[in-house]
């Protein structure tokens, strides 16, 4: 596969390690606050690998922009020194870090053990192949983004090897879902909620219902997967209700923020 | 040269490279969250759970070629926000009580 | 006259009725009465009850001529005060039974209780509490007629524990002396001992017999097919029994609380410890005689304890320094010489001992009563002496008893103690119950092998009364003779010690301090008169039982009077003579019984004789033989030290126990069970409590700890 | 003071009480005695705190009206009542089944019978006594001291009549709160630690028994399918051997605490020490006689299989409490901790008189529970009279106070005797027949683990469990193994070891503290006794002497009663006793357990010839009545 993809996803995994690591050690809380902006910029760039670039910038803006400046603007006004070490070893500190560690180890060994090595190598292997016989045909091959993560079973008529897919590839594979969405093959919540009953019909006050017909347009350009629009229609469609949620949530956090932080007059 | 193929083969990320890191993230946060004493710290960490959450939903996303877990993550970045303001409020407020905000010396709701 | 009805004879509840109302009057309104009425009603009531019981007995004769002896109980009057108890098959009646037996007990206690309470008067005279004595006294009284006069063993066992109680009371009368008090609560406690023996023994014959009526029970052990009941449990009641006796007749294991009881006043112990209380033992098992004879090892056992007493206490009273004490101790004695009597069976002689006994050791301890009355409560007899001029009357009737008790013939010592001593010899155990032996003949289990051992392979031939050959148990022989010689040992004694005390009290120089020598002096006539009344009863009482050898030779007229007690107990004792008396030396062995009459004699005689030389003679001889003697004359100083052994073995090791087991309750129980559940859980809360250390960061690691245990739990299953 | 005895005379204005003097109308004796003290309580709560006279004066006046009302009970309860064929007791002078929470089948249903009848008696005559016994002892909140001691009447009294399994546990906790702050705030020095041993001692044995209690109720309702706490209905359950086990563990356990029997004993002389004279009274006399009665009641009818098995080693409880409780009285410095060891003992004749199933047994655990409670209670009064003016209860601290009190020393002196079981007092009668009955119980077999079957060679003493005896002359090896009489007299011959001890202990507490010359010069200014005291303890000594010499009064009341409870459990128990014999994994009761008693079989008739008039006909109103009409 590609080789720079990898390169940059190291490079960036082992900076967001380093850097969250950092903010958790290091004695100023200024010092954190910088190294954690540093570790959201990493997050960013992996967004990007991923392919989710909408998230990316927002990533930067809310938690870059908004909340680190916020932060900073508390150990400001604040003006935290550097806090001396801990005075004594704490014996429940080093039972925290084993713990953290123990959940760490376990998610991991959760993880590989879901994903079968032998598998993704044949995978590996079969999109090698792929890629040889595309380079072969010498058709045209976009950008290729070689992150070749072992998804479903190619979708059923795409030509495009899944394996190594670029951006367009990622693109025609939403667009196919979303397209099967329509079709009624399958529905949104399909496969999503296991036990879900599906035969239980659930309806949605008919102020809330998704107008069928925009639900699945798919807008003009294509290279939808990773923009706003799908994120902003699901937002007003299906998960409207969260959204709503959310603005109370954001009012009642405003709300209570100002009136803590107000100094009392009395 | 058998370990190279295979480090090769380790070598390109796969959803599982991804989803390791944002456990590690998840684990480092919630070390921080326990060990450090100053409350910014803490609150520092959970802003990095909440990321290794958000980076575990992109990575899905991306490995089901959906969108939901962008939205999802949008919505984790709403309330990540909403949360660290009214911490950082409360940090506020407490500060100007005690004159310091280590979170072991906050212990009046004890009984 | 002939009794109105035998069944319901109504004189039996008011001779017990008598001294009841005398104590409840005397206790509520004693204190307020004037002293002379106090002394009238105590009296009056005892003078009434005397009365009654001479009215009971003239019914008793009427009653007996109409009636033919069959053999069955014999005439008896009966009187039913009301149901204490009916339940399930236990019927316990507060009923009186007045046969000649207790007839003649009741006539005892009666008069020399009269006698005694007049004695009181005078005694107690200048006392404060004297209303509270009299109180006692006739409590005391009341207790002993319902113990004698009882119908069934219920009865006499509330008169058994109520004449204990008396005793408790009259012995810790002067209270506020510790020691008395002491001895008073010994007493009881030792009593109470004898007690529980006594109820084991009665619920063993309740639960074999069903029944504790003694006219029901008799019947019961006469007849030879409801005998074998009894058979296997005669040895266990019976010895149960007797142990309860010797709790109150003062035999050997439990006779330490007679000596320290000459604590109350002399009247009590003339009473109590001469008269009637110590009797009852004797009493009780003369009135089990059919019982205890069902078992000839049993009545070895008495026959033993009794001589071992007799001559143990009588040691001991040789070297007594303290008047009352010397007359304690020939109590004991004299008692173990009616446990002899009736343990080879002689339950007539016992009974003569008993009344001859009480009339003149009752004169004994008054005679000393009066002694000490006169030298201002001094007891040591080593500082008197010479009192016959000062004291005439009370020096008179004490040689007199003195005379009786030493068994010099013509006074009435002599012929019970002959009579004891001769059956000692004469009569031999066998189990001769025809019918029952026979039976068990080839009988293999244990009682069949004990008969067969008894009877066939030991027993040398010896004539019976019948003439056949009738088996008689070697080593029972052997308990005869040993038990004879120690008799006729302790007879000898006895004479010594008692003329050693009268010639120290009234022969010789006035050993007293001058302020006491002017002031001695006669007691008053209320004194005196019971003094001298004994005095003739303890000559004249013994004429009622003559020896055989001496008897034949009384007109044919005077029979029924010389041999008098014998035939009018002979139907009480008929089951026990029939059963198994055998006379040793045939019919009618005048000759070895004269034999043993004189060896009797010529024994007290040297007694007398040694006594006179060592305290007349040369007086300095005790202090020699005191030298000589030092170590064994301060074992039997300090009586063997059995007080000391007892109050080591029983009063330390039950207090000890009750130490440990007090400690043992504190604490195992409290302290280690449940102190233990407390401490557990309040360890167990202090280990929770500091999971509450309120540092919110805690809390997170222990989420995190948890939710890992919990993955590792999901998923340990499939690793 | 005055609007009380209105309300009294009001109340006997009224046309019921006539009616209820014909005897036979519904007139509620049992509610009225049961709920009377709450009158009082009510009077007292409307009254100022400081007037302490008229509290005290109302208080006592309650008590007396419940006492007066109470003897309506004594006159109407007719001994001779038809016997219920089949039942295990029949009840008299009861308040109907009503309805209290029919949803879960608990009716409000009271009623007494000979066992109960003279305990009820027992609480009311001592109520009156204990108040006013208090003149003297308590002055700090008089007004709650004497709410609770009327609220602890209601509960002891309803426990007593209750005849819902419910009702009873309802009165049995309610019984606990009252004595809890009668130790826990007028007690002695740490009289708080005391209260809490108390509370949560006997706590945790009712919990117990409540879990019992609602299994039962269970088992029955699924099995009948109507759930319902009425007692007669629970008799009426089959449960399996090892379901009784456990549940006849849990009763025996919350009655044994109560008793207390010998391991749950350490409650009781602490609380006995900390806890008020009026207090250690009611707490002595009657709480204690609840465990017993209990046992009868609830724990022995319900479970036959288990009580089987269970016996010998409540018996051996029993012994061994006797004869340790003696000896820790023996050694005791303060006279009321020896007393309190004295109830200790003195309840085990009780319980070895109950266990033995025998009638002498069964009257005279009954009579003991009487005796001790009239004779401990006059024990503890005569302490509190010393405490009252020593102000210490060490014996060392007192001598000779009789010189200085001879009335005093005449009552305590009759009250001690009475309670060391002198013939002719109170005590003797119970111990008596307790120790006869146990003699001849053939109800106390250790079974396989301590029998011994006899050898072949007919060894004479086959211990420890069986004499051989030879029956009948033609048949030599006919031989009786006594089993179980065996282990009955090993116990009687330790029990009678108990009465012994019991005289010497109190002998010498009572030569310590009364003989002997004055050490003390306080002991020289003691007052003599003031005429309320000589009130308190004159009824209790006529009592005693009453109750020793007359015994015919109480067991001619108690007799039916026991004859029907012992023919009824010689049914269940021949019944266990096949039931184990079959059923092989249960340990097989050897030897020939039975219940004796003189009623067989179905029809209740009496086996023995009719008595003589020993249990009255009638009862007293309708034999007052009858000779009304002679004249």
């Amino acid at each position: 596969m590609g080789f720079w993809e990898p390169l940059f996803f190291w490079l960036f995994a082992f900076g967001a390690l380093i850097t969250s690591c950092a903010v958790i050690v290091m004695r100023n809380p200024l010092y954190c606050a910088l190294t954690l902006i540093a570790d959201f910029f990493c997050f960013a760039a992996l967004y990007v690998l991923l392919s989710a670039h909408f998230l990316a910038v927002v990533q930067i803006l809310v938690y870059g922009g908004a909340i680190m400046v916020l932060f900073l603007f508390i150990i400001m006004l604040l003006n935290m020194r550097r806090v001396r070490p801990a005075s004594r070893f704490q014996v429940h500190y080093a039972i925290a870090t084993i713990a953290g560690i123990m959940m760490f180890l376990f998610a991991a060994w959760a993880i590989l053990s879901a994903v079968d090595m032998e598998e993704v190598a044949e995978e590996r292997e079969r999109v090698a192949e792929q890629i040889e016989e595309v380079e072969q045909e010498e058709e045209e091959v976009a950008l290729r983004t070689a992150s070749a993560i072992p998804g479903p079973e190619a979708p059923v008529d795409a030509p495009v090897l899944y394996a190594d897919v670029n951006e367009l590839a990622v693109e025609q594979a939403y667009a196919q879902t979303l397209r099967a969405w329509r079709d009624g093959h399958a529905t949104p919540s399909d496969h999503k909620y296991p036990d879900f009953d599906p035969d239980r019909t659930y309806e949605l006050p008919p102020s809330l219902q998704p107008d069928p017909e925009q639900a699945h347009v798919v807008p003009g350009r294509e290279g939808l997967y990773g923009t706003f629009k799908p994120v902003s229609i699901m937002l007003v469609n299906r998960f409207v209700i969260p959204f709503e949620l959310t603005a109370v949530l954001l009012l009642a956090s405003i709300v209570g923020a100002m009136i803590l932080a107000k100094r009392r007059v009395a | 040269m058998a370990w190279v193929s295979t480090l090769i083969s380790y070598w390109e990320p796969t959803l599982a490279h991804y989803l390791l890191l944002s456990a590690a993230v998840f684990s480092i946060g919630l070390i921080g969250v326990m060990v450090r004493r100053n409350a910014l710290i803490v609150f520092m960490s959970i802003e990095l759970m909440l990321n290794s959450v958000n980076l575990s939903f992109i990575s899905f996303a991306r490995y089901r070629f959906e969108m939901d877990g962008h939205v999802f993550a949008f919505f984790i970045m709403a309330v990540a926000a909403a949360e660290a303001a009214v911490a950082l409020a409360i940090v506020i407020h407490v500060f100007r009580h005690k004159r310091g905000v280590n979170v072991d010396e906050m212990q009046e709701l004890k009984y | 006259m002939e009794p109105l009805y035998a069944d319901d004879f109504y004189f039996l509840g008011l001779i017990v009725l008598a001294p009841l109302l005398g104590a409840i009057i005397n206790g509520l309104f004693g204190a307020r009465l004037p002293r002379k009425v106090v002394d009238w009603v105590a009296c009056g009531a005892m003078a009434f009850s005397f009365v009654f019981a001479l009215i009971s007995l003239q019914g008793l004769v009427g009653h007996a001529a109409t009636q033919e002896s069959d053999g069955g109980f014999g005439p008896h009057l009966t009187y039913t005060v009301y149901q204490w108890i009916f339940r399930g098959d236990l019927n316990a009646d507060i009923a009186f039974l007045f046969d000649p037996l207790t007839a003649v007990l009741v006539l005892v206690i009666t008069g020399v209780g009269f006698l005694i309470h007049i004695y009181s008067v005078g005694y107690m005279a200048d006392d404060p509490d004297k209303w509270r004595y009299f109180a006692y006294l006739n409590l005391f009284a009341f207790a002993m007629l319902m113990l004698v006069l009882g119908q069934n063993m219920l009865v006499t066992f509330i008169g058994w524990e109520g004449v204990g109680l008396c005793s408790y009371l009259l012995i810790g009368f002067w209270y506020n002396d510790e020691k008395k008090a002491a001895a008073g609560q010994k007493a009881f406690i030792v009593n109470r001992v004898g007690d529980f023996f006594f109820i084991l023994g009665m619920f063993l014959i309740f639960y074999t017999a069903g029944t504790w009526d003694y006219v029901e029970l008799h019947e019961m052990a006469t007849s030879t097919a409801t005998v074998v009941q009894l058979l296997p449990i005669a040895f266990p009641a019976g010895l149960l029994i007797f142990l309860g006796c010797t709790g109150k007749s003062a035999q050997i294991p439990l006779y330490v609380w007679l000596p320290d009881a000459m604590a109350g006043p002399t009247p009590v112990s003339a009473l109590i410890h001469a008269a009637t209380m110590v009797t009852a033992g004797v009493f009780l098992l003369c009135r089990l005689n059919w019982l205890i004879t069902l078992s000839p090892a049993l009545m070895a056992i008495i026959a033993v304890t009794g001589a071992l007493t007799a001559i143990v206490a009588a040691s001991i009273a040789i070297v007594q320094n303290d008047i009352k004490r010397v007359l304690a101790y020939s109590t004991v004695s004299q008692l173990g010489f009616m446990f002899m009597a009736v343990g080879v069976g002689a339950f007539v002689a016992a009974i003569f001992h008993l009344m001859t006994h009480a009339f003149f050791k009752a004169l004994l301890f008054l005679g000393a009563g009066s002694v000490i009355h006169g030298m201002h409560h001094e007891q040591d007899i080593r500082k008197m002496g010479g009192l016959k001029s000062l004291m005439p009357w009370t020096h008179a009737t004490f040689l007199a008893a003195t005379l009786a008790i030493a068994g010099v013939p013509l006074f009435a010592g002599f012929y019970s103690k002959d009579l004891v001593l001769w059956n000692s010899l004469a009569n031999t155990h066998v189990l001769g119950i025809e019918g029952v032996m026979p039976m068990i003949e080839g009988a293999q289990n244990s009682l069949g092998a004990l008969a067969q051992y008894l009877t066939v392979d030991v027993a040398p031939v010896v004539e019976d009364a019948g003439g056949e050959a009738v088996e008689v148990v070697s080593w029972a022989l052997a308990v005869n003779w040993g038990v004879y010689l120690v008799g006729l040992i302790t007879a000898g004694l006895t004479a010594f010690y008692m003329f050693r005390l009268y010639f120290m009290t009234f022969h010789g120089e006035c050993r007293a301090d001058e302020e006491t020598k002017a002031h001695i002096h006669e007691s008053p006539n209320s004194m005196v008169g019971p003094l001298s009344i004994l005095g003739v009863l303890s000559v004249i009482g013994g004429y009622i039982g003559w020896p055989h050898f001496l008897a034949r030779y009384f007109p044919e007229g005077l029979q029924p009077y010389v041999l008098g007690l014998e035939h009018w107990l002979a139907d009480v004792f008929a089951v026990s003579n029939e059963f198994r008396l055998v006379g040793r030396f045939g019919e009618s062995p005048y000759g070895p019984e004269a034999i043993a009459a004189s060896a009797a004699i010529v024994i007290a005689g040297a007694g007398i004789a040694l006594a006179y030389v060592m305290y007349i003679k040369r007086p300095e001889l005790p202090g020699v033989i005191h030298e000589r003697t030092t170590r064994i004359y301060k074992v039997l100083m300090n009586k063997y030290y059995v007080d000391e052994a007892y109050d080591f073995l029983f009063v330390r090791s039950t207090l000890w126990l009750g130490k440990a087991s007090y400690w043992f309750d504190r604490y195992i129980i409290a302290g280690l069970l449940v102190g233990g559940v407390a401490f557990m859980t309040q360890s167990l809360g202090a280990v929770l409590s500091n999971l509450q250390s309120g540092s919110v960061q805690r809390y997170a690691t222990y989420i995190t700890l948890a939710l890992v245990l919990i993955f590792i739990a999901i998923f340990y299953g499939v690793i | 003071m005055v609007e009380l005895t209105s309300m009294f005379s009001a109340l006997a204005a009224q046309p019921m009480l006539a009616q209820a003097a014909t005897g036979e109308g519904g007139f509620p004796w049992l509610t009225l005695t049961t709920f009377g003290p709450l009158l009082g309580i009510l009077a007292l709560v409307f009254m100022p705190r400081d007037q302490v006279e008229a509290l005290r004066n109302v208080a006592l006046l309650t008590t007396l009206g419940v006492f007066a009302v109470s003897l309506g009970i004594m006159v109407n309860f007719n001994p001779g009542v038809a016997i219920a064929a089949g039942e295990a007791f029949t009840f008299q002078l009861t308040d109907g089944p009503h309805e209290w929470i029919p949803a879960l089948g608990i009716q409000y249903y009271i009623g007494v019978d000979g066992f109960s009848m003279w305990l009820v008696m027992l609480t009311t005559f001592l109520m009156p006594i204990a108040v006013w016994s208090t003149y003297s002892a308590v002055d700090k909140y008089v007004k709650e001291y004497m709410i609770s001691l009327l609220f602890l009447q209601v509960g002891m009294v309803g426990a007593l009549v209750a005849l819902d399994v419910f009702l009873f546990y309802i009165f049995w906790e309610v019984m606990l709160i009252p004595m809890y702050l009668i130790i826990g705030i007028w007690g002695g020095a740490e009289r708080v630690k005391a209260a809490i041993k108390f509370f949560l001692y006997t706590m945790l044995g009712s919990v117990l028994m409540l879990v019992a209690i609602l299994y039962v109720y269970l088992q029955v309702g699924a099995e009948t399918g109507t759930y319902s706490f009425l007692y007669t209905d629970l008799l009426g359950a089959q449960l399996s051997y090892t379901e009784q086990l456990f549940l006849l563990g849990a009763f025996a356990l919350a009655f044994a605490i109560k008793v207390p029997l010998f391991p749950f004993h350490t409650w009781l002389p602490l609380a006995h020490v900390q806890a008020p004279t009026a207090g250690s009274v009611i707490l002595a006399a009657v709480m204690l006689k609840l465990g017993t009665y209990g046992l009868i009641r609830y724990a022995f009818p319900l479970f036959p299989d288990a009580l089987v098995v269970y016996a010998p080693y409540i018996a051996l409880l029993a012994v061994i409490g006797i004869v340790y409780g003696a000896l820790m009285a023996l050694v005791q410095e303060d006279v009321k901790k020896l007393v309190a060891y004295s109830s200790v003992s003195h309840l085990g004749f009780c319980v070895l008189g109950l266990i033995a199933m025998t009638p002498q047994g069964m009257a005279g655990g009954m009579y003991v529970m009487l005796a001790h409670g009239i004779a401990t209670g006059g024990l503890f009064l005569c302490v509190g009279m010393l405490y009252e003016r020593r102000h210490s209860k060490k014996i060392a601290d007192f001598g000779g106070v009789s010189k200085v009190m001879p009335v005093f020393a005449a009552f305590f002196g009759v009250i001690m005797l009475g309670s060391a079981a002198l013939p002719g007092l109170a005590g003797f009668v119970g111990e008596f027949l307790s120790l006869m009955g146990a003699s001849k119980s053939h109800f106390l077999s250790f079974g396989e683990y301590l029998f011994v079957t006899p050898g072949e060679d007919g060894s004479f003493f086959v211990m420890p469990q069986g004499f051989t005896e030879i029956v009948n002359p033609d048949d030599p090896a006919a031989v009786v193994t006594w089993g179980p009489e065996a282990t009955a007299f090993i116990f009687t011959i330790f029990g009678t070891l108990g009465v012994f001890l019991g005289a010497a202990y109190l002998l010498w507490m009572f030569k310590r503290v009364m003989f002997g010359s004055i050490k003390h010069d306080e002991v020289r200014q003691f007052a003599r006794l003031d005429a309320r005291e000589i009130g308190v303890l004159l009824p209790i000594v006529l009592m005693i002497i009453f109750m020793g010499v007359y015994p015919k009064f109480f067991l001619s009341y108690m007799d039916p009663s026991i004859e029907q409870y012992l023919g009824y459990m010689d049914e269940q128990v021949t019944e266990a006793v096949e039931r184990a014999a079959q059923d092989e994994d249960r340990p097989n009761i050897y030897g020939e357990v039975i219940v004796d008693s003189l009623y067989r079989g179905e029809a209740m008739e009496r086996t023995e010839q009719v008595d003589n008039g020993w249990v009255p006909e009638g009862s007293m109103w309708d034999r007052a009545m009858e000779e009304l009409q002679e004249e």
